[in-house]
């Protein structure tokens, strides 16, 4: 058996690759993935936790959390599309209009 | 099926009229008068049946078996900790009474007034809030305990507002209205604080067993509480019943009620609501009764508000006015018996003088009617050829207000005047002034009837055209008129050395209350033959005195006011307290609201504290502004940063150990 | 233990096993593939009332193996600005994807007689608990294949396939996973042995297959299978007259050929899928009990004649080469269905993958049908059907069958 | 060092470069080929920890519905390769290092009370789908429900965010 406390460490890892990401990639669509990327970091703790406690709910929870990101995925995209056809560009550095 | 249809559905009552006000307010407004009429009518006369049926079935079915009042809890409305206010009613003798009264005399005056307003705007509009006023008012008399008790009274306040700002274009009227209201509100300060107090020291406000509770402490007149919890519930449920029946002081509202339509002067302010604060007094007798300071209390502002208002009402030319005066006096009565622990007295007093005084109003409403609006008796005058009918029911009310055997408001005064005399200890100033005022109001009635009905026309005939009222106006006005004559019957035998019946029904209520006025029979029987002779004397001297006044000397009362001018002067502005109130109580409220109140308190410190902090936002705002670049890319950082700190609280124990106490306030 | 893990901890001979295992499966498989272009282009040469392919070799029976030499030697050209890696990746991809779709298919009921160094032979690679979740994560997956190859080919026809399949396949993945739930709700498993085996056959006969209660789900799923393999009428991605070739526009020679037999092989597999889910598996229509019996002699029935008809149509073939060939082949046949008479052993043995295969074959059959008769959808009318009709008519069979099922109480 | 655990280290070496590849590469669309890998990796981990059926459904719903949409709408767009901007200071001076505290941070926690997890009692009962659809249904039922009403407000979403502005 692989010992939890691996994939945890896993989890944190690709959690923090996520971040790095998060901050690091420029463009919308990117950013967007390393989101994704995070989350999936998150599930990984979610089951790993299930499988050490010999509980379900944590996989349930990924459920939920896949669920949550696909509708996150429709609107999301959609919000891109709509930024990429009225600020021709997917830059987020170029959509900086939300400010005082 | 149950054995008592109606006593187990008891809810049915007060639900009619309820029923009918929701349906004219809602869509009364497009319909013609005729189906407002049905409505109102069906509504209210179903009830005054079904209140028929439960009294018969209260005393001659369940009485009999229970010995006990009718109690019923249909549904809990309040449930707070130890705390239960359920919405329960409950039907003894005295709620029989009520309810019989109530709803009897309402339908009447609901008839009378589909003839009275029937040219009126807002017609449906008037029947929603009668009905509504039923409503409330059965409440009232049916709540088995005082918080649904409280539902009817405020609500029956409601409803007299609404309805004395009927005309609410007319300033005056929606004044009037206001009046009533605030006044009203303080009497209900009082009553708010007795059941308070109530519930903080029985943990009950259920008549039943709060009274039981009462009963259960072996009471003996030596050890009465003085200045115990006793008396100062009863006082406080006392300035409550003052608001609402219009006692010294808080007598000032009802007068200028009279703005209002006059059914509802007959119906709210005359034949029912005001004597709700009797009610209550009479419901809670068993603090009285254990209490002499109360009683006391009561007795002399019933006793001096009868006077007063007796003495105003010498002098006031609005027939309307006078009415009103008379009532209050009226009320004074039945609170004077109620003062002397004859409550079961008052509460005849308060039903006979519920018929005679409707009467009264209805006739009055309808000589003004005749008058097509004229309200001042000086320009009235020899109206008894004209419309005989009013006329006469209007004599024969006025015969039993002044008191002449053997009609409703002699016995009923007079067994109020006679347990005054009986009851030992001091209470003699009581029945004299008590006596005095019967004298006045002997005579002020009869120096209406005379301004009205008697003597020369002194209004221009040309211009008004008298006529009679039509049928459905009438109609109550003979009813109610063979009411006030054989209304008090049921109490004479008590001349005949018979016995009372009207306070043998009412004594599994008040019990041993009359008890204390209980001496050897032959003694009492030849007092209250001699007491009733004097009584009869004063009331027909009263009226010689009017007659002399107003029909053979006419110049007489003016020379008179001349003579004694400021009493005069006094008299007609009601000895001025209007004035005093204005000056003593409104005006420093008035400075004090506006100089401190508004000037210190609401614009230096609270919109001061308001806009200051919404002055400090702004300028934390401006200087943290800056973060805000619009830079996506930034805020990804300051999001990682707030992560980070998180985990560092979580995980580094040191920080851990500083928040835990926090975590455990929330967590808690 | 969890599946996985327990293949981990397995012997070593059972790894060779399976690899012995998979490579048959591919080389089975790649040869049907190549015999179905073959076969499609019969039949629709035949209902186009042509005669087809029938130079190279007798019958044309050896264009496959032509068609393979040309593509390997073919040039294999790339154009200019492509995303090399994924221009390369991509139909690697989907001929992985649909090959390894395979592996979850079960071919027969019961293990071979004989052991492999102590390990059982079963006629399927591997049979997991969630078989059908597997197959359709794998189907899931195959939509990179097409729409990585149109984009990387950084040309318009061949992104606006890569865009249409994407489209396409991710609206009628939707309706097709629906339309199975309402089986995976009778079955109450995703294992496809459990499925075959909960429609067994042997009391009623087909009227215990779930395409009879699952009438409507079976059409939703094969409707949206035939879109999700690209296939005519569904196979906008390569509409010849609109995109030339659609996504393949710009590949050529070996690499065409992957996406070719990808195709294939994924109608294979649908077809395989279709009788398992519905047609129950490798159960024969016919109850059991020696009233029938006699059906147990059908795949001889059907081999003996179909050999002699070959014989007698080798002998009077217009090319010698076909004289010496054909009878031979015939013979062949003929022996086979004699030799399953002789060893009744064998022939129970035979009973399931025949009737499997016979059922794929059907499905088969009615893409080639379906590709020689029915016209093209327009792209609208291929969104309206996915989203409007088929999406609400499964859902409305998962809702109604398990309402069924709850009413009848059977868990 | 058993097979469990050597397929443990290849798929976490594979879902780590993945996620670096994610972060390097220039172009989106190869960003997400590798966040693919790494889904696909996670699968293969789920299934390594007897999560069959959540491994099934990140292939079928990560893999085949969300990504397979962000390729498409890359398509769409037609997106190039990200241009390297640095308008937002904080994120280039601060950024990465920040980033990479918060991984260390992450791990060193995991690692320090990570440890304390008791590991399975019974790994193979994590296998049984249908307790996870008891579960589902029975103690989470009203999550479940609201996620329904959450797509269902997704989807109005983003019906109004695609459709052109009619003018």
């Amino acid at each position: 058996m692989v010992p939890t406390q691996y994939y945890l460490i896993l989890s944190a890892i690709l959690f923090g690759l996520g971040a790095v990401a998060f901050v690091f990639k420029r463009n919308i669509i990117s950013i967007f993935m390393s989101i994704e990327l995070m989350l999936n970091a998150v599930n990984l703790a979610f089951v790993a936790f299930s499988q050490a406690s010999g509980k379900l709910d944590g996989q349930v929870f990924v459920l939920f959390v896949i669920v949550v990101a696909a509708a996150e995925a429709a609107v999301g995209l959609g919000i891109i599309i709509l930024t990429a056809r009225n600020r021709r560009s997917l830059n987020v550095e170029r959509v900086d209009l939300l400010k005082l | 099926m149950p054995t008592q249809p109606i006593l187990e559905y008891l809810w049915i009552i007060p639900l009619l009229p309820l029923l009918g006000a929701a349906i004219n307010g809602l869509f009364g407004a497009k319909w013609s008068n005729t189906i407002v009429n049905t409505v109102a009518l069906s509504s209210t006369g179903l009830s005054f049946l079904c209140a028929l049926e439960a009294a018969r079935e209260f005393v001659t079915d369940y009485y009999p078996q229970h010995h006990d009042a009718f109690h019923k809890a249909f549904f809990d409305w309040i449930v707070a900790g130890n705390f239960r206010a359920g919405f329960d009613l409950q039907m003894d003798q005295l709620t029989v009474v009520m309810v019989l009264v109530v709803t009897g005399v309402g339908f009447l005056i609901h008839i009378y007034s589909t003839g009275y307003m029937a040219h009126e705007g807002g017609y449906y509009r008037f029947f929603s809030y009668l009905n509504l006023f039923m409503f409330f008012m059965l409440i009232l008399v049916l709540a088995a305990n005082y918080v649904v008790l409280f539902v009817g009274w405020e609500g029956v306040g409601l409803a007299s507002y609404l309805l004395i700002g009927f005309y609410f274009l007319r300033k005056s009227a929606s004044d009037a209205g206001k009046k009533a209201f605030i006044v009203n509100r303080i009497g209900d300060f009082g009553f708010m604080l007795g059941m308070f107090l109530l519930f903080r020291t029985f943990h009950t406000l259920d008549f039943h067993d709060l009274f039981n509770q009462i009963a259960a402490q072996n009471w003996k007149p030596e050890h009465m509480w003085e200045f115990g919890t006793m008396t100062v519930a009863g006082l406080l449920l006392f300035m409550g019943a003052c608001g609402k029946s219009a006692q010294l002081p808080l007598y000032v509202w009802l007068p200028d009620a009279m703005e209002g339509p006059t059914p509802v002067s007959a119906l709210i302010h005359a034949a029912t609501m005001v004597t709700a604060g009797v009610y209550v007094v009479a419901r809670s007798h068993i603090f009285f009764e254990r209490s002499e300071t109360a009683l006391v209390v009561v007795g002399t502002i019933g006793c001096a508000t009868a006077f007063f208002a007796a003495t105003i009402g010498l002098v006031q030319t609005d027939i309307k006015r006078v009415l009103a005066y008379s009532t209050v006096s009226q009320l004074g009565y039945m609170f004077l018996a109620c003062g002397v622990g004859a409550f079961s007295a008052g509460i005849f007093h308060l039903m006979t003088h519920a018929f005679f005084k409707a009467l009264l109003f209805l006739a009055a409403g309808s000589v003004i009617h005749a008058m097509g609006g004229e309200q001042d008796m000086r320009h009235m005058g020899g109206l008894s050829k004209k419309i005989k009918y009013t006329f006469a029911t209007m004599f024969i009310a006025t015969l039993a207000i002044a008191g002449i055997p053997p009609l409703a408001a002699f016995f009923s005064k007079d067994s109020i005047l006679l347990q005054a005399f009986q009851r030992e200890g001091g209470w003699h100033p009581l029945y004299f002034v008590g006596l005095l005022t019967a004298l006045l109001t002997a005579f002020y009635m009869f120096r209406l009837i005379f301004l009205t009905f008697w003597g020369q026309p002194r209004y221009d005939e040309h211009h008004v055209h008298v006529h009679e009222s039509p049928w459905n106006m009438l109609g109550p006005l003979v009813v109610l008129a063979v009411l006030s004559v054989i209304g008090g019957w049921v109490a004479a035998p008590a001349l005949w050395g018979g016995k009372d019946y009207f306070s043998e029904f009412l004594a599994p209520v008040f019990g041993s209350g009359e008890a204390a006025a209980a001496v050897d029979e032959a003694a009492a029987h030849n007092l209250e033959w001699k007491l009733a002779i004097v009584a009869v004397i004063t009331a027909v001297l009263g009226i010689a005195v009017a007659y002399w006044f107003y029909v053979r000397q006419p110049k007489k009362p003016e020379d008179l006011a001349k003579s004694m001018q400021p009493v005069y002067k006094t008299l007609l502005n009601k000895y001025y307290v209007d004035e005093l109130y204005a000056a003593a109580i409104v005006g420093p409220l008035v400075w004090l609201s506006e100089n401190v109140l508004w000037k210190v308190v609401d614009v230096e410190a609270i919109d001061g504290t308001v806009n200051g902090i919404a002055h400090g936002a702004t300028g934390i705002g401006d200087t943290v502004r800056h973060a805000q670049s619009g830079n996506t890319r930034s805020y990804a950082v300051w999001v990682v940063i707030g992560a980070l700190a998180i985990i560092l609280i979580l995980f580094w124990p040191a920080l851990h150990a500083l928040v835990a106490p926090a975590q455990a306030a929330v967590t808690r | 233990m969890s599946s996985v893990t327990s293949f981990l901890t397995q012997a070593g001979g059972f790894w060779v096993l399976t690899i012995i295992k998979i490579a048959l499966l591919l080389f089975i498989v790649l040869t049907v593939n190549a015999y179905l272009t073959w076969f499609e282009r019969k039949v629709v040469a035949l209902m186009q009332s042509r005669i087809g392919p029938h130079r190279v070799g007798p019958h044309g029976l050896l264009q496959p193996a032509a068609d393979g030499l040309k593509f390997l030697f073919k040039e294999d050209a790339m154009p200019a600005g492509v995303d090399k890696f994924l221009y390369l990746l991509a139909p690697f991809l989907a001929l992985t994807l649909a090959l390894a779709s395979m592996a979850v298919i079960p071919f027969g009921p019961d293990p071979l007689p004989f052991k492999f160094f102590g390990h059982q032979i079963d006629l399927w690679i591997t049979n997991p608990q969630i078989g059908l979740l597997v197959l359709f994560s794998i189907t899931a997956l195959g939509v990179y294949g097409v729409a990585l190859a149109g984009w990387a080919s950084n040309s318009k026809y061949p992104l606006l396939g890569g865009l249409r399949s994407s489209a396409q396949m991710v609206s009628y993945e939707l309706s097709m996973t629906m339309s199975v739930v309402g089986v995976l709700l009778m079955a109450n498993s995703f294992s496809l042995t459990k499925i075959i085996s909960d429609q067994d056959s042997s009391a009623h006969g087909f009227f215990s297959w779930n395409f009879i209660p699952q009438i409507v789900g079976f059409f939703c799923f094969f409707i949206s299978a035939i879109a999700e393999t690209n296939r005519v009428p569904f196979d906008l991605p390569e509409a010849e007259s609109e995109l030339v070739a659609g996504f393949h526009t710009e590949y050529s020679s070996f690499k065409f050929a992957m996406f070719f037999i990808a195709e294939y092989t994924s109608m294979i597999t649908v077809s395989a899928l279709c009788s398992i889910l519905f047609f129950g598996g490798w159960n024969s229509p016919f109850p059991g009990g020696s009233v029938w019996q006699f059906t147990h002699y059908l795949p001889s029935l059907i081999l003996i004649p179909f050999g002699l008809w070959v014989i007698y149509d080798g002998i009077k073939y217009e090319t010698i080469w076909g004289r010496l060939v054909l009878p031979g082949l015939g013979t062949a046949i003929a022996a086979m269905g004699a030799a399953l008479i002789v060893f009744p052993t064998v022939n129970e043995y035979v009973q399931g993958p025949f009737w499997l295969l016979g059922k794929m074959l059907f499905f088969l059959f009615f893409y080639v049908w379906a590709r020689g008769t029915l016209p093209r959808f327009r792209y609208d009318q291929l969104m309206n059907i996915g989203w409007k009709l088929l999406l609400p008519v499964s859902i409305a069979n998962v809702v109604i069958t398990a309402a069924v099922i709850v009413f009848r109480g059977m868990k | 060092m058993t097979a469990p655990l050597l397929i443990f280290f290849l798929l976490a070496a594979v879902a780590v470069i993945g996620a670096l590849s994610l972060i390097l590469q220039k172009h989106p669309i190869h960003s997400a080929l590798s966040l693919i890998v790494v889904m696909v990796a996670l699968a293969g981990l789920y299934l390594l920890m007897g999560a069959e059926f959540v491994a099934a459904v990140q292939i079928i719903v990560y893999g085949g519905a969300i990504m397979v949409l962000f390729v498409f709408v890359i398509m769409l767009l037609n997106a190039g390769e990200e241009e390297h901007t640095d308008f937002s200071k904080i994120a280039k001076f601060a950024g990465l290092p920040l980033a990479l505290a918060l991984t260390g941070l992450l791990a060193a926690a995991m690692v320090r009370h990570g440890g304390s997890v008791a590991n399975a009692t019974n790994p193979d009962s994590l296998a049984d789908t249908s307790k996870i659809s008891m579960l589902l249904f029975s103690t989470f039922v009203y999550p479940f429900e609201l996620t329904s009403f959450l797509i269902l407000v997704a989807i109005m979403g983003a019906l109004v965010l695609a459709q052109r502005e009619k003018s």
